[in-house]
């Protein structure tokens, strides 16, 4: 009887591209569901449109390109790029600068370098600071956050009216569309030569960080740590990176209170535990090996404080991001794991 | 030391061990035709001694071991061999490869066989005669296992003696039942390797899943010294590399063997047919083959060497419905057979018939999205994702400096792959191209020294002859019309009789010859 | 004072970087970085010569054109200081390593006309930098371009071998990523003044 | 004015005569590029580049006069790593010297053979068995396919036969499904 041949090994595990990627989508529900608590409609409606455009893109190219549209479809990259780049945005961002960041994350970004994995930069962060640059002024309103059900709060119609046609609703009062981030805050009060204790009472700060901000935080935390423990991500990233901020935050602190805030506000505020667990994780454009990552995860770290504190944005969780991209095939090259048997000396 | 030293990586596989490792080891029925392939070993192959026409007996040596490393090849049964020519044998490739056939006259009638006491002889004579009996590790590489019992090649003494009875492969358990049947036979042919070898100690390295075989070791183990070690159920513990780093805490060097780091490490198998070889002078003619996977009843047969696959299957109840692919050796390392008339060899230690259920539905091929799973599955520390990159880059020399040549090609690495790439593939592929690249370059470097020569035999035998020339034209000859501006020491481009049609010869450079010098 | 020389090390190296922020150096930037060998050398090359240079032109500036008011010759004279300085060097790379000297071939003579050596030559008189200033100024850029220079040549061995559409292979992936890593140094806009 | 000219007349004297010491003290002799090039050819000897050997060739391409693409038995990778050693770019093989074939070995026609000795003179690495009016027979291990043999032969009784493909040189292909979707990766059948 003749068989058809195919090379050993004949037997596979369960695992595959499309399971690693879903598990990284039910890790960002609870963060996720926070943020729609405390902001509003408008972050569900950003998910929404991201998603829908990141498909279209994504089929649209591999059209092009004449791959098989379904099979990669099903991998669900794309949707992951789609929510990360989507949950950065205000949620009150017009719908048109999300599909200019989705656009450019998967289709400059990822597509141009030949689709999944062979693209050297973070597509979510491509997209977020294309948008961060070339749209400054809406890429910092950001609403006072507050419950749902509460007062000031929009309506999914009002919300929907805000992003597609830039109708405000008049009961809104200028200032709580336009509210700054803890961060902004932070930076904008310590410029006055305020101390940072008097700006942290300040109705922006809750218990540890900004105050809609931390349970969000915390709920990205919760789902990192569940992707940690089912090893989708590995755990080097993260721990890299949130050890690498605490120290040098916890060394600026040390060094002066007054000017620089404590090391669990930083960890706790902005991107840094969203951009630890689901960002810098991204398998494909950080670093691969496992003493790679560590430093890979640090650098992210250090850079995003340098930026926070010295630098022009707010958060620089998305250009550090960017910037150990850039390093992360020399770290490679120079990190390799011993080898089975590699004489001692 | 009794410690247990983990090695990195490694998979827990479904063992699927109990399908076949309930009945006791059967003898195979005596197949009417034996293919004997000639090629069964590492090493060259064998120089056939028997003729087309000839009658011989179960035992006789039919190949003679052609070099060092080599063993010879016998007979399995008494007969006439009709031919000795190309067959089909189980390998990857499907090419046909030499071998004798024999067709079987029923009677059995043995060569005569002497048994011999080995602690009397020389070492060496014990060394020479396990390999004019064809002993070969039987754990799937067919070592010849001669080369391995000479410990002259290496200073300190040996630590420490392995025998391996770890079988980690799924579906496999031929070693499993040869070690519950055979313990005793086992023991008295690692007491011939420890007498060659004098270990300081003597280990057994048994996979926990297998508790029957256990406790049969241990129960032949019993006042000889030798420690029985169980080791926890983890493919591949059973490969030579991580069963040493497992006992002794060694790490056989990137570069070396095991027996560097003084270990040395031989198959339960081969112990029973080192003790048949000594005690009774029975020759290699048999081995224990599972025959698993979707047939009716999975079982351990004894089989002739030579035998067809397709024999086998049909005494194990014949093929289920839905088999796909017949694979020689187990899910994880073996390979698919074209087709199952090809022969058994000393390395079929399984005959798995994989249907869809057993094997892996094909899911399509994503690229590799570097997440790093294979390297923590990998037993060898290696990079796959790296080796991947820059073995489907075809670039070979980083391929080489990520260490291209520690891969055991266990599989682990395309087990766990999210985007199912077929890693291992990848990597054979990479070798081979290496490997000829390598002899390329080898041949390339003796075709260089060989033009080279021969332009110096050319320059010798030109001066000879102006030498003879000068000596018999008297010296008052002056005028020359030779004139030659190059310096006598360069060697002179050879000149073709009739130059190439399409190309224009350019001359060496520096080198301005009047028409006169071209008589030749 | 420290903290002073610190600040224009930090300020070279990674804030204004003279390839990514200042664009200054892309020809070399993008001809040698196709393999990482002779990327590392290249850097090496330009890091000797930029040091070099950058304090010969302090020192001829400082001695001979500023005593002799002859300002409006500094270019001149720095082009002059800096193609003496490439000369030697090449010399040097030819002796020390013939193999780099072939790999580097052109690049190395037109390190001369890298534009990075002028402007930092002409920054450092133009932000009238002492002599260690200026010495640490030239060395700081140097280090960026080459520290550039090999993360850029890692990612485009990587690249080289990516699935990239084939109209966008070579040069035009390379422009791209460089596009885009410049885009990630604005990160540091605003950091540090100069 | 005439400051400024003497003061860059001074200025570019010193550095030329620091140079030239330095040129003195620097001096490179020696071109050990031949050696590596020569080292990459094929070493069939087979002249199809238009010089006489693999040496000259390589000297050739080190001196400039020969370019990179006119060894077809060397072939593209031949040509990638010359292009990679000299900092060149990599250009297709020049057809003008012929196109690159599988590995190929001379065989002797023995029915033909008339024993002329010609095939042996010209054989480039002494490949070629036999004597005068004896029968000649080709060393296949030793033959490297440069074809030189066959246009001196009176009788053409040599012709060149692909290296037969066996158990000991078969090679794993390349997978087949790359990153397609065809599903499962096909063993190519040898």
């Amino acid at each position: 009887m003749h068989f058809k041949t195919l090379t050993s090994p004949h037997v596979l595990g369960e695992t595959s591209v499309g399971q690693v990627m879903r598990r990284v989508l039910y890790a960002m529900v609870p963060g996720a569901t926070a943020l729609i608590w405390f902001f509003g409609w408008g972050v569900l409606v950003n998910l929404a449109v991201a998603t829908v455009v990141a498909l279209m893109a994504e089929a649209a190219m591999l059209a092009v390109r004449n791959k098989p549209i379904a099979t990669h479809l099903a991998d669900y990259s794309a949707v992951v790029t789609a929510w990360l780049l989507a949950v950065a945005l205000p949620p009150l961002a017009p719908w048109w600068m999300t599909v200019i960041g989705v656009l450019s994350a998967i289709v400059v970004a990822k597509h141009l370098y030949g689709g999944l994995g062979y693209n050297p930069f973070n597509p979510a962060m491509i997209g977020y600071v294309v948008l961060l640059i070339s749209f400054p002024r809406e890429m910092s309103s950001w609403l006072i956050p507050q419950g749902i059900g509460q007062a000031h709060a929009l309506s999914l119609i009002e919300t929907l009216q805000a992003i597609f046609n830039g109708l405000l609703p008049d009961r809104l009062a200028a200032d709580a569309l336009t509210g700054a981030t803890p961060l902004d805050a932070l930076r904008t009060q310590l410029g006055l030569g305020l101390a940072v204790a008097d700006i942290r009472n300040s109705p922006v700060f809750g218990i540890v960080a900004g105050s809609g901000w931390e349970w969000a935080a915390s709920g990205f935390l919760a789902g990192g740590l569940w992707l940690i423990y089912t090893r989708v991500a590995a755990w080097q990233i993260p721990a890299g990176l949130l050890s690498g901020l605490a120290v040098i935050s916890t060394i600026f602190y040390l060094i002066d209170p007054q000017r620089y805030a404590p090391p669990w506000f930083h960890l706790w505020s902005g991107a840094a535990i969203f951009g630890a667990f689901f960002i810098a994780t991204d398998p494909v454009t950080a670093s691969t090996t496992p003493r790679g990552r560590l430093l890979y995860g640090a650098g992210v770290g250090v850079l995003t404080y340098i930026i926070r504190s010295f630098g022009g944005y707010p958060d620089g969780v998305a250009f550090a991001v960017l910037l150990m991209n850039i390093a992360a095939p020399t770290i490679d090259l120079y990190t390799q794991p011993k080898v089975f048997g590699a004489r001692r000396g | 030391m009794s410690g247990l030293f983990p090695f990195h990586g490694g998979l827990k596989t479904v063992r699927h061990k109990t399908e076949s490792n309930q009945q006791p080891i059967r003898w195979s029925a005596l197949p009417h035709r034996l293919t004997v392939p000639l090629r069964q070993h590492i090493g060259a192959i064998a120089k056939p001694l028997a003729r087309a026409g000839e009658r011989v007996l179960k035992g006789q040596m039919i190949g003679q071991p052609d070099g060092y490393i080599s063993a010879a090849i016998h007979a399995p049964t008494s007969g006439k061999v009709i031919a000795v020519e190309q067959q089909p044998v189980p390998h990857p490739s499907g090419l046909p490869d030499w071998c004798v056939v024999i067709e079987s006259d029923g009677e059995e009638r043995w060569v005569e066989r002497q048994a011999v006491d080995y602690r009397r002889l020389h070492p060496s004579e014990v060394r020479n005669r396990l390999r004019s009996a064809g002993v070969v590790g039987l754990g799937g590489a067919a070592f010849p296992s001669a080369v391995k019992l000479n410990p002259s090649g290496h200073a300190e003494a040996l630590e420490t003696l392995i025998l391996n009875g770890a079988e980690c492969e799924p579906w496999i358990t031929c070693d499993d039942r040869i070690m519950r049947e055979r313990a005793a036979e086992i023991i008295a042919g690692l007491h011939v390797i420890a007498h060659l070898l004098e270990p300081r100690e003597v280990l057994i390295g048994i996979e926990d899943d297998k508790p029957e075989a256990i406790a049969a070791m241990v129960a032949a183990c019993a006042g000889t010294g030798f420690a029985v070690r169980p080791v926890p159920t983890r493919y591949p513990s059973g490969s030579v590399k991580q069963l040493v780093k497992l006992l002794t805490a060694k790490e056989t060097p990137v570069d070396g063997l095991p027996v560097d780091v003084g270990v040395q490490c031989f198959n339960v198998g081969t112990a029973y047919t080192i003790y048949r070889a000594i005690e009774f002078g029975e020759p290699v003619i048999s081995r224990t083959v599972t025959i698993t996977g979707h047939v009716n009843q999975p079982q351990n047969l004894e089989v002739l060497l030579g035998t067809p696959f397709s024999e086998l299957i049909a005494q194990s109840g014949g093929y289920r419905d839905g088999v796909e692919r017949l694979i020689m050796g187990g899910p994880m390392m073996g390979f698919a057979v074209h087709d199952d008339g090809v022969p058994v060899t000393k390395a079929t230690n399984c005959l798995l018939a994989a249907s869809a259920a057993e094997l892996a539905p094909l899911r399509p091929v994503m690229p590799c999205i570097r997440c790093g799973a294979c390297v923590d599955a990998c037993p060898a520390n290696l990079l796959p994702q790296q080796l991947y990159w820059h073995a489907r880059a075809k670039e070979f020399d980083k391929a080489q400096d990520y260490h291209l040549f520690s891969c055991i090609e266990c599989g682990c690495c395309s087990y766990v792959c999210p985007s199912h790439l077929p890693l291992v593939q990848y990597y054979r592929y990479a070798k081979n191209e290496i490997w000829a690249q390598e002899k390329e370059k080898q041949k390339a470097e003796l075709a260089r020294q060989r033009h080279q020569a021969r332009l110096e035999r050319l320059e010798r035998e030109k001066q000879e002859r102006d030498a003879k020339l000068r000596q018999k034209r008297p010296r008052h000859a002056r005028w020359r019309w030779k004139t030659r501006l190059t310096k006598p020491s360069r060697p002179i481009a050879p000149r073709r009789l009739r130059p190439r049609p399409n190309q224009r010869l350019k001359l060496a450079s520096g080198a301005i010859e009047s028409p006169c010098t071209l008589k030749r | 004072m420290i903290n002073e020389y610190a600040l224009i090390l930090l300020s070279t190296i990674l804030v204004n970087n003279y390839v990514l922020v200042k664009f200054l150096g892309l020809c070399p930037f993008m001809g040698v970085s196709r393999k990482l060998e002779t990327a590392m050398g290249m850097g090496l090359a330009t890091t000797f010569v930029l040091t070099l240079s950058s304090i010969c032109a302090y020192l001829t500036d400082h001695y001979l054109l500023i005593p002799l008011g002859l300002e409006y010759l500094r270019t001149i004279a720095f082009i002059l200081v800096i193609a003496v300085v490439v000369q030697f060097t090449e010399m040097v790379v030819h002796k020390t390593s013939p193999v780099l000297y072939q790999a580097l071939g052109i690049y190395l003579p037109l390190i001369t006309t890298n534009c990075a050596v002028l402007a930092a030559a002409l920054l450092n008189v133009q932000a009238r930098h002492d002599f260690i200033a200026s010495a640490l100024y030239g060395f700081g850029a140097a280090i960026g371009f080459s520290l550039v220079m090999v993360l850029f040549a890692a990612m485009r061995e990587r690249i080289v071998v990516a699935d990239v559409p084939v109209h966008f292979r070579g040069p035009a992936i390379t422009m791209i990523t460089a596009g885009l890593m410049s885009l990630a140094f604005m990160g540091f806009a605003g950091l540090v003044r100069g | 004015m005439w400051v400024a000219v003497i003061a860059l007349g001074v200025l570019a004297g010193a550095s030329g005569l620091m140079l030239g010491f330095a040129a003195v003290r620097l001096r490179v002799e020696g071109d050990p590029v031949v050696e590596k090039i020569d080292a990459i050819l094929p070493q069939t000897q087979c002249g199809q580049c238009g010089f006489a050997g693999c040496r000259p060739y390589a000297e050739a391409i080190a001196a400039g006069e020969a370019d990179i693409n006119q060894c077809p038995p060397g072939g593209e990778t031949g040509i990638v790593a010359l292009a990679e050693l000299l900092g060149r770019d990599p250009k297709p093989l020049n057809p003008e010297n012929g196109a690159e074939k599988p590995k190929m070995v001379a065989v002797i026609d023995e029915r033909n053979c008339i024993g002329c000795t010609l095939c042996i003179q010209a054989c480039p690495v002494d490949a070629i068995l036999g004597a005068a009016k004896h029968m000649h027979t080709v060393i296949a291990k030793e033959c490297t396919g440069c074809e030189l043999c066959i246009a001196p032969c009176p009788v053409d009784c040599i012709y060149m036969t692909p290296i037969a493909q066996t158990i000991a040189n078969w090679k794993w292909t390349y997978p087949l499904a790359d990153t397609g979707a065809r599903g499962s990766v096909e063993q190519a059948a040898a």
